[in-house]
């Protein structure tokens, strides 16, 4: 499965492991982790709520990895999205891309990167010494998904 | 019947996670689904009012202001995505 | 030590569990694994020797690590490569970048990689059917290196 | 006395993974180290003749034609380096 969105933190040698299972033309793996900061905004963050819309993430996640196929010349794009309330430090999100070379690897490991940001149905809300709040969408993340 | 699904900080300011509902005739498309929704007043006039950011998902594809609503389909509400 | 030469296989799990040890400000991590492929220029490849200058290698790498920091807002980057005689699926690089934001981490791992491949002291030398040849310097590695 | 190291494909067809040697007076630079080399013959002229592609660090620094090489120095010769 090339996507996966789960309560469960991830294993990511593990995941590496099953990307590259059984293909010696590899050459490049890059790799990618979220993790949850305890800043946001200038403001303290205890928790952060992720929450998705079974059925429809996992379909726009597809598509992205699709897309990603369709541009760049690699082998296998993986991508793991966490859900639930997640503490600073916890990992959010694991992008994994194999190619033949790192160029294509880089690439679409960015661009799964900057679409998850503002094309994937996730939602978050933060917990803060204010209370909780929902985030709001970000102008800087449509910016880097216009790039592609 | 079509089944509306409400999400995040909708769902929070809606009070529901969602229904199911028999939608009147001339209530076919999704401009026509936020007016019908909105006419309930109170949360629902001020959340879906126009000119609120509600993205509109159906059946799990994002849907424009006239993309028809039939019956069995599934209607997600909800704002804005933020992201992984 | 953020920069290592070694003969043995890295632990990509530990390491990026050390990089990212106690700074809750980290929200991303970039990884990149080179690998050993079965295949160059259309010949099989059984093994890859690689060779490294102690001392003068080491210096290089740590040179690299300190441009990317001096270039991109991240915390921490690291530099495992491996030397001596590999086989394809053998692992031979890790680049670690943890920052903030996820673009600064992109794009210091993809500068380090791309000047490892063309400025670090590193000489490889393929076993073929057809024998063992020394690998040439590529162009296109310095094109890569000439964007920065 | 200088110490000279020869790697990767320099170093098979030189035959010598390094040598200390002692320079004569004129042999300051890394320009007149490779010609003195060079003048030794065989695979050493072969694989020093000018234009071969043939890299220098002196003291774990990477040398220009006219970098100084004096008494102490580890001076390293190898082929362009093909990376990782």
């Amino acid at each position: 499965m090339s996507v996966r969105v789960q309560r469960e933190e991830f294993d990511v040698a593990r995941e590496i492991a099953d990307l590259r299972a059984g293909n010696a033309r590899i050459g490049a793996v890059a790799a990618f982790i979220g993790i949850v900061r305890d800043v946001n905004d200038g403001d303290d963050v205890r928790t952060l709520t992720l929450e998705h819309y079974p059925g429809m993430t996992e379909k726009a996640l597809e598509v992205i990895v699709a897309d990603a196929r369709g541009r760049w010349d690699v082998f296998d794009v993986r991508i793991i999205h966490r859900v639930g309330t997640l503490a600073p430090t916890d990992p959010i999100v694991l992008v994994l891309v194999a190619s033949a070379h790192r160029g294509d690897a880089f690439s679409a490991c960015e661009f799964v990167m900057d679409y998850l940001k503002t094309r994937a149905p996730f939602w978050k809300k933060e917990a803060t010494p204010q209370g909780e709040r929902w985030v709001e969408a970000r102008e800087r993340d449509d910016d880097a998904a216009a790039r592609w | 019947m079509v089944r509306l699904v409400y999400l995040a900080r909708l769902r929070d300011a809606l009070g529901s996670g969602g229904e199911s509902v028999d939608l009147p005739g001339d209530v076919a498309t999704v401009n026509a689904l936020l007016a019908w929704l909105a006419g309930r007043g109170d949360a629902w006039a001020r959340e879906l009012a126009p000119g609120r950011a509600v993205r509109v998902a159906v059946n799990h594809d994002l849907a424009q202001a006239h993309t028809p609503i039939r019956a069995g389909d599934e209607v997600a509400l909800f704002p804005p995505v933020t992201g992984g």
